[in-house]
């Protein structure tokens, strides 16, 4: 059976609708040893933001039911470094790679995009506006819709690739958001970020991270991240990108179902470094199974009567 | 197989040797020819299908047997993940990210070296004792403990170095802390050590006013183990490093730790 | 060592801060061959609206990692049918009985809420405008302030007993919410009600509940549940009753820390009908252990430095 | 102890027997006298600390020996919960509500007795034959399945019936569903059924175009199994009910299946 597992989101042309989520497979080569990146559809690499940041102080992590919280809050060398350091010894992977960029202000946005729009082996960015770790900006842009629309907007005049927008999930409506920034210029919109979340030790009263809150992923997510990439899918027409608790090809297909062009693998990294490449392959197993020739068939298949 | 890789693996069982009801020495096996394992490096376990212990549990390794293509780790029972694994049996298999983290710099021009391990911190240390032995230097080794049955392994340790014990209840060796046993006061010029972090503190602390060189191996919460996610940092003169990659061993001189 | 573990939520005298949450302990008879109800410090009947509802259709649950989802839609005899069969064979329990009140309209709530006044064993109400379930009301009070504000303030013009007011986690900014119903005469406020979710089988392509969506409770929710309780705890001064994934006393623990005076014991009960018993000697083992005389003293004692 | 009060309690498993590798039976024995138990009755098994059988599992009571205080479950695997449990060795315990449900109306005056199980839908069936013989009836007992392999304990049910079998494929007995089996064409006043759903439905057609009482026992996604969450009802001509507490038998005329 001849199989198209190729999926178009904007002017990205993914071999696969597999990628990696920003946050959880560094820049790559931490994932040389295990597998094959250019198998991959697309990476997206850390959160990058104009000045180099420290992040938040030792304890970021928590364990939860299913799940974990992290609080790194966007360590990253800057963009300068990732232009001058980083780019150069990534550059020649045969995927898709996206920087996600991040910032306090709509200008740091606005220069870091900059930046990032002369790399010529960089064909995409992902506007995180969804981080809940950070104190000023991040997750801040991503809950109402006129900040969302305007960092979007801000962005799309400097950055002429293709740009993805990821959205929080800690808002009452989602859709609404993906909405106004599809309508300022998103070429796709990617989700989940992480739910806001506290955990804390009953022994010594402390919260578990440093920051007190945190981000939650991991399969604990996975039924809200589908609900709103579902919902999502009725509000737009532009691709959107599903994460949240991706650990195994059923998973991505169900993201696929609900409505998902690409889907991206977060925390399994961390439980099995060669996770993504299983996905890749059970990709193609359920649409032999199922005799899908073309996995854009997959999308927003959900039966729903 | 490039065999300095770091690989994900389902190893064997080989042993499950259980010291006391709070510790076992799991031995692991591959079926290819190990990868080259430097002394104070560790590895990701994954306990699969419990609901709690979602993440891989970093244990660090306790000794190598190359010519087995085995090695060992000592594990002390704490939560639900270390619990599961006292569980297994001779032939189950686990799979196994190693080998993780940078190791202890045994290139060394000292010859004075104590090691100091706190509880279950004293693993890293049999490796690493080994490994100065083959160098032609036998340490010190210092092990500490709350009480008598924290202090394990003795009959392994002193095949590689000469033997001190200190217990906070003094029912072993001499009472208090390791940093105020009298081998302290001997003629040291590197330490190394792995414990809890108020004892490596400690320890550093002594370290630092007597000038020695000293390595801690530091053990933070990990998520991947391999650099990924940045949820393992210290706080280190040049800012946040990764104590799975950058370390888990670093010179208390790279610390923060001695600086008021 | 004496304890104290009486709590008081507006005018509820509690023995202990252990509830047993609506919509999963039915009316209490269902527990009474396991656990002795007498020993709670409430229970909180079965949603119950105005008139007689059927429901969902079936399929109305999901298993998810660490939760579950489920769609039940506020199946229930209606208001009359509890005042005239229910109440008079639960209300000799010596514990406090709550309703917890559901409608589609503002005034289905007055009117329900108006009945349940004349009850003279239901010492408190939990108004339910957090209902992800329903086409109609529900939720839909509970995602806007002004909505809230409407349904909350209406109920107390005619309800003068105890009103608890039970948000939906699914909003941007719940301390606001909370703020805004205290602001109009909650007694209390209990949180969270379940986060908006899908699952979907991949082999089938069908979804798993008969409705699509459905709410997520069980211990994947904790983390945001904790935050949640957390984040309305510096908003208001009323009493706050958390619940969302507490599956044991340690659970329980982490809420009262995080800011809550009393907590509900949801899910848990169909995984162990025993549970909440073992929550009430948990918490006392607790206080014992640690030198808590008074379970006061839990109450928001995170340390956060 | 009010022995008819529902449980929950830690059982122990005496026996695990394999039939073949997708069924086995697990007998449960209770440390005191166990309740009263309705042939049609099911339990609610849970599987502790697994990452995807989050909620309890229930499964059928497939026989009592009400003298060694213990019963037995015949499970199929199907998912994780059935596939765990297949791996309970002989003294270790698993956490048991039971008796729940209704059960099966046994007050009959019929005399010409059918019971249908299609698959593992078997299990409530062999429990009710017994109480059928102690009522002085032996049933006609009609045992289908996809295959061969599907038709299991087939000596076990010989003991209280007389036996018939199809299978889809007609490896054993004849060829085809069990309603086109040549026994539906005897003389029946009352049918008993448990299977797949469209398989009960089928029979169900037949039992009420040929005026025929029948009970069917259904098996709707659960969570608590004692009327609590209301998760689980079926469609009634009365409304919804709840398949745990006013099932899982019901009297087809109580469902809406034969409504056009
Ligand atoms: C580099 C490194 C090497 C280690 N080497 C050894 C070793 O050789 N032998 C050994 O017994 N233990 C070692 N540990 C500690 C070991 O990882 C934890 O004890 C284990 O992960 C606890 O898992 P659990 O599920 O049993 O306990 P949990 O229930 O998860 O936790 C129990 C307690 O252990 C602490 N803990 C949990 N996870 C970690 C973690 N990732 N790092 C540190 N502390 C944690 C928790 O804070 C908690 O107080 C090492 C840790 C690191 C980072
Ligand atoms: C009253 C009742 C009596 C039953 N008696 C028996 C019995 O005697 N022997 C037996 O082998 N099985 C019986 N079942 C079915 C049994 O409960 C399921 O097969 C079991 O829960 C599946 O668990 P799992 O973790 O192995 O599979 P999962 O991975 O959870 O699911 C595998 C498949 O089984 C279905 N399933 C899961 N849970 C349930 C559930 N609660 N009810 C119905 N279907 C479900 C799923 O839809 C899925 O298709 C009974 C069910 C009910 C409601
Ligand atoms: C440790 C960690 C770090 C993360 N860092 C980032 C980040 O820098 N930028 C970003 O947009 N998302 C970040 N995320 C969020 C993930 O990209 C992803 O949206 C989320 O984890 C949900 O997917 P998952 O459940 O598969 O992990 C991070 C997640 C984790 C766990
Ligand atoms: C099956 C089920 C039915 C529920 N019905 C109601 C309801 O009628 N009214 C209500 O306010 N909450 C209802 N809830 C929500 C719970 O009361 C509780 O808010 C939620 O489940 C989170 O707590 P938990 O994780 O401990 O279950 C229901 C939850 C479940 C699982
Ligand atoms: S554990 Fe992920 S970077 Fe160290
Ligand atoms: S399973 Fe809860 S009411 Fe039947």
């Amino acid at each position: 059976m001849d199989l198209n597992t190729r999926i178009k989101i904007g002017g990205l042309d993914l071999k696969n609708p597999v990628m990696t989520a920003s946050g959880t497979f560094g820049y790559g080569p931490e994932f040389e040893d295990f597998i094959d990146i250019n198998r991959l559809g697309g990476i997206v690499v850390k959160g990058t933001t104009l000045h180099h940041r420290e992040g938040n102080a030792y304890p970021r992590m928590a364990e939860t039911p299913s799940g974990m919280l992290n609080a790194v809050g966007l360590q990253n060398k800057g963009v300068d470094v990732f232009c001058k350091d980083i780019y150069p010894s990534i550059k020649h992977y045969d995927t898709n790679i996206l920087v996600n960029v991040s910032g306090s202000t709509v200008e740091e946005y606005i220069e870091t995009a900059a930046r990032i729009n002369e790399l010529d082996h960089i064909p995409g960015i992902e506007l995180n506006i969804s981080c809940p770790n950070v104190k000023e900006g991040g997750m801040a842009f991503g809950t109402s819709c006129p900040s969302a629309v305007a960092v979007t907007h801000a962005v799309r005049e400097v950055y002429k690739k293709t740009m993805v927008v990821k959205l929080s999930p800690n808002v009452t409506n989602i859709a609404e958001i993906a909405k106004a920034v599809q309508d300022v210029g998103a070429d796709g919109v990617s989700l989940i970020n992480t739910l806001l979340g506290i955990a804390v030790d009953a022994e010594t009263r402390k919260p578990l991270l440093s920051t007190i809150t945190g981000g939650l992923s991991g399969p604990a997510v996975k039924p809200v991240a589908l609900r709103m990439v579902w919902q999502v899918s009725k509000a737009v027409n532009i691709p959107i990108i599903g994460m949240g608790g991706i650990m195994n090809a059923t998973d991505a297909i169900e993201f696929m179902l609900a409505g998902a062009s690409a889907i991206q693998v977060g925390t399994a990294n961390f439980i099995d470094p060669t996770v993504s490449m299983k996905i890749v392959d059970g990709i193609e197993d359920y649409m032999r199974r199922h005799g899908v020739t073309d996995v854009n068939d997959l999308i927003g298949a959900m039966i729903e009567d | 197989m490039n065999t300095d890789k770091k690989r994900a693996e389902d190893l064997t069982v080989v042993e499950n040797r259980k010291i006391n009801k709070d510790y076992y020495v799991l031995k692991l096996a591959s079926k290819t020819d190990l990868p080259k394992i430097k002394a104070g490096q560790f590895v990701e376990l994954l306990v699969e299908d419990t609901r709690n212990a979602f993440l891989r549990r970093p244990i660090s390794i306790y000794d190598v047997q190359p010519e087995c293509n085995s090695f060992e780790l000592l594990i002390q029972i704490v939560g639900e993940g270390t619990q599961l694994m006292s569980q297994l049996q001779t032939g189950d298999t686990i799979n196994t990210m190693y080998p993780l983290g940078n190791g202890f710099q045994t290139e060394t021009k000292s010859k004075n070296i104590l090691l100091v391990g706190g509880g279950v911190g004293l693993a890293p240390l049999l490796y690493l004792a080994k490994k100065l032995n083959d160098k032609g230097i036998r340490p010190k080794i210092l092990l500490g403990g709350r009480a008598e049955n924290n202090i394990i392994e003795i009959d392994n340790f002193e095949k590689y170095g000469d033997i001190f014990i200190s217990t906070e209840d003094g029912s072993l060796g001499e009472k208090g802390f390791v940093t105020q046993h009298s081998v302290m006061n001997e003629s040291i010029d590197k330490i190394y050590t792995c414990g809890p972090d108020p004892m490596m503190r400690a320890v550093g602390d002594i370290a630092f006013s007597k000038n020695i060189d000293c390595e801690v191996s530091l053990e933070n919460m990990m998520a991947c183990g391999i650099g990924a996610c940045l949820c393992c940092v210290t706080d280190t003169k040049e800012g946040h490093k990764c104590v799975c990659t950058d370390g888990p061993v670093f010179n208390t001189n790279e610390l923060k730790w001695n600086i008021a």
